[in-house]
């Protein structure tokens, strides 16, 4: 018993392992590419780390209560949690992480959670751009909920289970298996929802620089601030394994470092996708993105639900 | 919105395949333009420190400081611009008015330090990476902020000058004044070389503002006898200015000249400072020559009571007897000499110490003698035949020529000699319808006359013939004289000596002639100083000498003008009676009553 | 730095528990601000110093205010000509965040004010560049009633860049130089701003004389 | 500025202003700026607002104060020649051109033919670089950096030729009273030529991905709308009133330099809201590149650049006062130069269009617009604050 | 100008000065300015308030309002100039014919103390803050003295004028002027 919840522990260590270290390396490459878009050559690829590091190193900081503390630790158990409950691939041990039969709906919840805990801390900061960050955060998130929930509930339906790992296990066999192509609506409706997700452009509005300063972490600094950047790449990686499970057949192979590799390329394309729509496009408003949100998505959404149901 | 509103978006994509802008090493591989206004550079020894570019900078971020290994002398001020980088805005009008052309930019434009105060340097005095940059802003041909060419002088032509004794020179009308006066610097550079150091930045300024009287002012306050000095003055202040070093320099002579011919001696009084209240001393003046008169002046001003002997008719000096009247008019030495009778000094003329007058008595009866008697007694040839009849001196003919003679100088002339006495005296004769030739032992770069001096007795006709040494003078043929004369070469002397002229053997040539006028320069005579007083004079290679207050040897006796100062100019005599005046004033209110 | 402390008014600073009296505010405003004085925070020593050093020399956040008009020629250095990114600077959009405060020329008195508040907001150890002869010794606004002639009377400056205006290269050698100077352990201007903080709030409130501001803190 | 709903569910505006109690404490009050990304420049809005709606705007400026006018009162005429490009910092030709032109009016001197063209090729080029920025900062202010990474580039190219011709990049200093300061370099004239090529071609990536994309409609249709009738009242001039329809061009209607030897068109729109005024704005960028190369080719190929001076040390200047105007990027620019006859300029006035644009039209303008909006339309009014306070 | 001579009947305005042809300045009287300011925006076209300032003249002590005005149908200015004395300077606003004046006023309030009552704002900043000097842009105040007492260059500089230097030098006891 205690044996087995060590090695499970390991095990799960070593995930986190991999995965933060993707995740940062490719935050780095992301910026790169997008860079290259702009036209110049960006930023080298590890700079997360310094960036990281640097935070954690500056000497001062200041609190403003104790919830100021609390939110950027409750994004950090928001990122974690959702990682640790998606198995990342298919058949491994090392890279099952906590998966169990309802994974999913916790996972839907953790994704929530993070926000939540953020809006909290940021909350207390006093400054007057967090709320209003907050508060369009908030907004967007129950908008791209909706869609994302509604393909969740598709695929869920699809396969008749809360389980990730049955969801990617009934994908096996071949692309033509995928979510994607046995259920493309849901598909549709849930990367649509993902590029809310993600909250690049057109989705940015959160923390756009231009009109709020950076949003709900205005006032977090130092290792707040290195917190959140860990969990943004944590939380990034976690939501991207979510949706190549959900929709892309997961990663899966008997060989642990050919999977491995499975996954690194088919979380690099869901990205690449998010960032491919991101340099086009300036972003929406708050009630724009909502707008938009509970109208395609939501009907691509629902259809696939309904699709399902018939 | 339309399907194509979503997908062109997307064509920013087509820019990722593209090589990207960015420049990897931006510090190394990009240069400033070659036109880039970056960090100053300074040509150190083409500077001469006028502060031109301080004046014009608007953020005063140039200081003129001393820098070692640069000492003033004429025509540098030994300072150097000094800039602060916490001021300088890069416009680089500094560049831009530089008279000398010293001050340019280099494109470096990287300065990076932790101590602000680092920003301060003298570009050239201080090394710096860029100092050799061979790229930077310069300023662009055709382009000037500075006007290098004078305004021309109005002049009689050449043909029309050589018939009569009008004054050549016609003087600036008051357009042509502004406008040259527009063109200074007001750097004060020339203060130092004038012998009188005569504020010329502030009467230019004076002109340009259209104050005639502020300007005579100025003027009087260190030169009594504008009137003649801004016409023959030697003007040292020119060769020295600022604006020479871009082009022409400014015409500082026409300038005071041009002040001079606006005001009426009648209203001289209203302007200038009257003289103090007389104060019962009594001094005397020996020789109204510049130097006696300068003295006589700023004496009276003080309230001595001068009196000045002098053994001429009128009262000038060589101003009047030495100097033709075309190109000084004798209204003009009587405009001068005028105004200081008018303020209470009594000239004696034609009263000769020593003659008419014994030096003792003057010595005994005065509290202080200033004497400045010139040279009068010109060189001879020291020459075969310099007895005969149709040789004689240069002062001579300019003298019987003031005095209203006509001078018998015949047909044909030769003048040896290339001061500025030789030339006047040969462009004299040309006024009487001689042909002359000048002889001069070395170059004509060599030639003591003032440049313009030389260039107009050419225009006038007069054939110059240089590096000729006379050798005899004999009894003519058909013309009164033979003047035999031998080719020179000059030989270089070594560093810092100027090159000699050395007789080339059987050279000889001749030219005949009516007259041979000598003109190679003159000698004082003491003759009228006893010797129990003159026993306390000390003579060096015939001058007397003088400490700076112009003071001789006898505490009561002071000098100045060609017989104690070399540079044998009217403005050095002046410079010398106002000095000689705060001389004696500083002796008789200090030293008297022991 | 004890020049001109002679002449300066002498305002009481604190009170005797050493916290600040926010002098210049009226009273009803003066909970809003924070009353604690900036603390000194020693180093840490040897191979660990120096690697958080390396770390924030490589990471250099660039506090986005354009003070001056050196903001100007901070834009083509963010963008795609010059790329700052590519030497781990970037810009950020709040106090908070930023490690690096470039003061882009003259400061007006107005400017000035918003500078110290930003400069004070941001955490330690922050590092100040100033550019141009403004910030040296006024430059071009020398004589202006409203711009200060020497920046590091207000706050200390690490690095000062010669130009009016820098180019980029320029400013991207001051960045090269401040690194350096991070990396030597040199960067602790935050510790003497909080060691001198009397003299510079001193000096700033002789200027300030409206010493109002939004109410964030510190 | 939507026009009044009949059934606005807000309070009327008097005198530009709502009807609000702002000090109730229901409105959140917040500060943009000057320490905000979203402002350009050195400038601050304080904001009330309710919800993400704005309420109530008050322009503050003055951060980049620093008192040019008086200084220029203590400065020479030629001292005054580099102060006054700093005025406005990311186009400081104008300032350039119309001090030299007023101080040339009021002295009487005329400046060679060749000067005038020189100069004019470097007012459109001014106004081209200007726009490159402006383009980047108003897909910026919406989130799309993309295509400011790409604009300013181009601006720096013409950054480039810039400090080839008057050698220096930002401040040219380069028109200065008389003509110009330096002639063409040799092969500048084709480099200038390479790079409008270039400038062109990437603007047509511009126009594409900015103007026909969805996102960006959606955010600057309807934001901000300027009606004629608002024109005269708020003294908006330039892009901003020609998008609304009003066709009004100094350059064309009182030409100055020789804008009347060009040919072009006045460019209007119909809408003057954010992507009308964008619109316009690329279209006049589109025309300074067509006359930069008609003066190319129009203009004399020699001559003098520069007319001789008085010496510029104690140059004076006969009383007198004059206005110059000229067409800058944000509309009409214009300075107001009084000579008392000393050397010393007594007054200079400086008519920023931004003055208006920013202070007056911004406050009105930003009531009722979203929250996220406000930089998008300050952008889009095309403001750089240094030219408001001076 | 037949604006001018139209005007003239019916206010105290003098002075007309043609600076080019599309440029007038004339004087009005400080009771009058307001309403040809009206007129000229009403009746003549002259639309557009190009700018408002004020130029101090010390000497006489007065202040010249100087309000620019432009017709953009016959694109002509007139610069309108009004003499006030220095002393507690009032003026009418003109905040009710162009909103955009309140700026203006705004600012001459700050920087010469012209009041303009009824001006919205008028007591606000403009571009100065907590200042207590007199307003600056008065001739009177001396920015220079301001800054060098408010702003402590940075010390350490000196300059030599070249004329003393070289006096100092060159001929150190000789004669001066006196």
């Amino acid at each position: 018993m205690l044996t087995s919840i060590l090695t499970k522990a390991l095990y799960t260590l070593i995930s986190f392992f991999v995965i933060l270290n993707y995740s940062l390396l490719l935050l780095g490459t992301m910026a790169r590419v997008r860079a290259k878009v702009q036209g110049r050559i960006g930023q080298p690829v590890w700079q997360p780390y310094i960036d990281i590091i640097k935070n954690n190193a500056r000497r001062s900081g200041v609190t403003h209560g104790i919830m100021f503390y609390l939110g950027p630790v409750f994004r950090l158990a928001g990122g974690l949690g959702t990682y640790f409950f998606i198995p990342v691939i298919f058949g491994s041990k090392i890279f099952a992480n906590f998966s169990f039969s309802g994974d999913v709906l916790l996972v839907m919840y953790f994704i929530f959670f993070g926000q939540l805990g953020m809006a909290l801390g940021a909350g207390e900061s006093g400054h007057p751009y967090s709320p209003i960050g907050v508060a369009r955060g908030l907004a967007q998130m129950t908008a791209f909920e909706l869609p994302f929930s509604l393909a969740v509930i598709a695929v869920a339906a699809q396969y008749g289970s809360f389980s990730i790992t049955e969801i990617v296990a009934a994908q096996q066999g071949g692309w033509q298996n995928w979510v994607a192509f046995t259920n493309p609506f849901a598909m549709a409706a849930g990367m649509l929802a993902f590029l809310g997700m993600s909250m690049n452009n057109p989705f940015s509005i959160v923390i756009a620089p231009q009109e709020i300063p950076i949003g709900p972490p205005t006032e977090m600094h130092s290792s707040f601030l290195g917190m959140l950047q860990t969990n943004r790449a944590i939380f990034n990686g976690a939501k991207m394994v979510l949706f190549m499970n959900l929709f892309f057949g997961g990663a899966a192979h008997p060989n642990i470092f050919i999977a491995l590799g499975i996954m690194i390329m088919k979380t690099f394309l869901i990205y690449l996708y998010v960032v491919f729509v991101g340099v086009s496009f300036p972003r929406f408003r708050t009630e724009q993105s909502i707008r938009f949100f509970l109208g395609v998505p939501t009907l691509l959404g629902l259809i696939a639900v309904i699709q399902q149901m018939i | 919105m339309s399907l194509k509103d979503i997908i062109a978006p997307f064509s920013v994509w087509k820019r990722a395949l593209e090589k990207p802008y960015t420049n990897r090493k931006p510090i190394e591989t990009r240069p400033g333009a070659d036109r880039y206004r970056g960090f100053h550079q300074n040509a150190i020894d083409q500077c001469i420190g006028c502060g031109t570019c301080e004046e014009i900078c608007q953020n005063n971020a140039i200081d003129l400081v001393p820098l070692e290994g640069k000492t003033s002398s004429h025509g540098d001020s030994g300072l150097r611009p000094k800039i602060d980088y916490g001021r300088c805005c890069w416009c680089a009008l500094c560049v831009d008015i530089c008279p000398t052309g010293s001050l340019g930019m280099s494109n470096e434009y990287i300065w990076i330090t932790t101590d602000p105060e680092d920003f301060r340097f003298i570009p050239g005095g201080e090394s710096k990476p860029w100092d050799d940059r061979a790229e930077g802003y310069r300023r662009a041909e055709g382009y000037d902020l500075l006007e290098a060419e004078r305004v021309e002088m109005p002049m009689l032509s050449f043909e029309e000058s050589q018939k009569s004794f009008i004054e050549m020179v016609q003087g600036y009308s008051k357009e042509q004044a502004m406008e040259e006066a527009d063109r200074c610097v007001a750097c004060g550079i020339c203060i130092a070389t004038c012998p009188a150091h005569m504020d010329v930045p502030a009467y230019i300024e004076a002109i340009r503002n259209d104050d005639m009287g502020e300007g005579l002012k100025i003027v009087y306050n260190a030169n009594p006898l504008p009137a003649s000095c801004g016409r023959v003055c030697s003007h040292a202040c020119e060769y020295v200015c600022a604006m020479k070093h871009k082009g022409e320099a400014i015409s500082i002579r026409w300038l005071k000249r041009y002040i001079i011919d606006q005001i009426y001696l009648g209203d001289y009084k209203e302007i200038l400072k009257s003289a103090d209240e007389s104060n019962g001393k009594k001094i005397a003046v020996i020789g109204s020559g510049p130097g006696g008169l300068s003295a006589a002046y700023y004496l009276r001003l003080l309230g001595y009571e001068i009196t000045v002997f002098d053994a001429n008719e009128k009262a000038g000096g060589m101003l009047r007897y030495g100097i033709p009247e075309y190109r000084l008019p004798y209204e003009q030495v009587d405009k001068d000499v005028e105004y200081i009778r008018q303020l209470g000094v009594t000239i004696n003329q034609d009263l000769k110490i020593g003659v008419d007058r014994d030096f003792k008595s003057l010595y005994d009866e005065y509290d202080a003698i200033f004497f400045s008697t010139g040279l009068k007694d010109p060189y001879g040839l020291e020459i075969a035949g310099e007895d005969l009849p149709g040789v004689q001196s240069g002062l001579d003919i300019l003298d019987e020529v003031t005095k209203g003679k006509t001078p018998d100088i015949g047909k044909s002339v030769v003048v040896v000699g290339g001061g500025n006495v030789a030339m006047d005296a040969a462009r004299t004769s040309r006024r009487y319808g001689a042909e002359v030739t000048i002889l001069y032992r070395r170059r004509e770069v060599d030639m003591p006359a003032d440049e313009e001096e030389i260039h107009e007795s050419q225009g006038e006709g007069c054939k110059l013939v240089t590096q000729a040494i006379p050798l005899r003078v004999e009894k003519g043929d058909s013309t009164r004289l033979k003047l035999f004369f031998g080719m020179a070469e000059m030989v270089d002397q070594g560093e810092g000596q100027r090159p000699k002229p050395v007789l080339i053997e059987g050279s000889e040539e001749v030219i005949e002639c009516d007259s041979v006028i000598t003109a190679i320069g003159q000698e004082a005579d003491y003759s009228f100083i006893p010797e129990e007083i003159g026993k306390n004079l000390v003579f060096n290679r015939g001058m007397v000498q003088i400490n700076e207050f112009r003071q001789t040897g006898d505490s009561k006796i002071f000098a100045g003008g060609d017989i104690a100062n070399r540079k044998r100019d009217a403005i050095s005599a002046i410079a010398d009676g106002h000095s000689a005046a705060k001389g004696i004033d500083i002796y008789l209110t200090n030293f008297k009553e022991k | 730095m004890s020049d001109n402390m002679n002449d300066m008014d002498q305002i009481q600073l604190f009170n005797d528990q050493g916290r600040l009296l926010n002098a210049g505010l009226p009273d009803e405003e003066k909970a809003l601000f924070c009353d604690a004085a900036p603390q000194v925070d020693a180093p840490y020593r040897g191979i660990w110093e120096k690697f958080l050093n390396w770390a924030r020399s490589e990471s250099l956040w660039i506090l986005g205010f354009g003070t001056g008009c050196g903001a100007i020629e901070l834009r083509p250095l963010m963008t795609s000509r010059y790329d700052m990114y590519q030497y781990g600077v970037q810009p950020r959009p709040t106090p908070r965040q930023a490690g690096l405060f470039i003061i882009g020329g003259y400061a007006s008195v107005k400017t000035m004010k918003r500078i110290v508040r930003s400069y004070e907001q941001m955490q330690g150890p922050k590092f100040v560049l100033g550019l141009g002869s403004c910030t040296v010794n006024g430059g071009m606004y020398w004589d202006s009633y409203n711009t200060i002639n020497r920046l590091d009377h207000y706050i200390p400056v690490d690095v000062y860049i010669a130009g009016c205006m820098p180019r980029p290269e320029a400013l991207l050698a001051g960045i090269n130089e401040l690194k350096k100077l991070i990396k030597e352990g040199k960067g602790e201007n935050a510790n003497k701003y909080a060691e001198n903080f009397e003299w510079y709030k001193r000096n700033q409130k002789k200027i300030i004389k409206d010493w109002n501001m939004p109410d964030y803190n510190w | 500025m939507v026009k009044e709903k009949e059934n606005s569910k807000f309070p009327p505006l008097v005198d530009g202003k709502s009807q609000y109690d702002l000090t109730s404490g229901k409105y959140l009050r917040v500060w943009q700026g000057p320490q905000h990304p979203g402002i350009t420049g050195n400038m601050s809005l304080e904001l009330t607002i309710c919800g993400d709606e704005i309420i109530d705007c008050k322009t503050h400026v003055g951060y980049l104060h620093r008192g040019f006018e008086k200084l220029m009162e203590r400065r020479k005429y030629i001292q005054c020649f580099p102060v006054v490009c700093r005025i406005c910092v990311p186009e400081p030709d104008f300032n350039e051109y119309l001090f030299a032109a007023c101080t040339e009016e009021l002295a009487g001197i005329q400046i060679p033919e060749r000067a005038e063209w020189i100069r004019t090729l470097n007012l459109e080029m001014a106004r081209l670089t200007s726009f490159l920025m402006w383009i980047g900062g108003q897909a910026g202010s919406f989130g799309m950096g993309t295509i400011g990474q790409w604009t300013v580039t181009l601006r720096d190219y013409m950054l480039d030729l810039f400090e080839e011709l008057t050698g220096g990049r930002i401040y040219h200093m380069y028109m200065l009273p008389g003509g110009v300061r330096a002639d063409f370099p040799p092969g500048w004239i084709n480099k200038l030529l390479d790079t409008l090529k270039t400038v062109e071609k990437t603007l047509d990536d511009v126009e594409l991905a900015m103007m026909h994309n969805a996102v960006f409609k959606m955010r600057a249709k309807g934001l901000g709308i300027i009606t004629p009738d608002m024109v005269d009242k708020y003294g908006i001039t330039g892009p901003n009133a020609r998008a609304a329809g009003v066709a009004r061009d100094i350059r064309k209607d009182s030409p100055y330099l020789v804008y009347d030897k060009l040919d072009f068109e006045i460019v209007t729109g119909t809408k003057s809201d954010a992507y009308g005024r964008c619109e316009v704005r690329i279209k006049e960028m589109y025309q300074s590149i067509d006359l930069i190369r008609q003066i190319v080719e129009k203009m004399p190929k020699e001559g003098p650049f520069f007319t001789k001076l008085p010496n510029v040390l104690h140059w004076r200047i006969p009383a007198g006062h004059t206005y110059k105007r000229a067409e800058c990027t944000r509309g009409e620019y214009g300075f107001y130069v009084q000579s008392d006859g000393s050397d010393k300029p007594r007054r200079t006035y400086v008519r920023g269009p931004s003055y208006t644009h920013a202070v007056a039209l911004m406050e009105h303008l930003a009531i009722r617009t979203n929250i996220a909006d406000t930089a998008g339309l300050m952008v889009s009014l095309h403001t750089y604050p240094p030219e408001i306070e001076r | 100008m037949t604006e001018f001579n139209e005007l003239s009947r019916q206010f105290q305005i003098s002075d007309l000065k043609e600076q080019r042809a599309d440029l007038h300045f004339f004087h009005a009287s400080k009771e009058h300015a307001v309403a040809v300011l009206t007129s000229l925006k009403e009746k003549y076209g002259y639309t557009h308030l190009v700018f408002f300032t004020v130029v101090d003249h010390l000497e006489k002590n007065e202040f010249h309002l100087t309000y620019m005005l432009h017709n953009y149908e016959k694109h002509h200015d007139m610069g309108v100039v009004v003499k006030i004395a220095r002393e507690n300077v009032q003026m009418e606003s003109i905040h009710h014919l162009w909103p955009a004046a309140a700026t203006y006023q705004q600012e001459i309030r700050e920087m010469y103390g012209v009041e303009f009552p009824g001006s919205p704002g008028l007591y606000e900043n403009f571009a100065l803050e907590g200042w207590e000097d007199i307003p600056p842009m008065r001739r009177d105040f001396d920015t220079k003295e301001y800054s060098d007492k408010t702003y402590y260059p940075r010390p350490g500089r000196e300059s030599h004028d070249p004329r003393e230097y070289m006096k100092e030098n060159l001929y150190p006891g000789e004669a001066e002027t006196w």
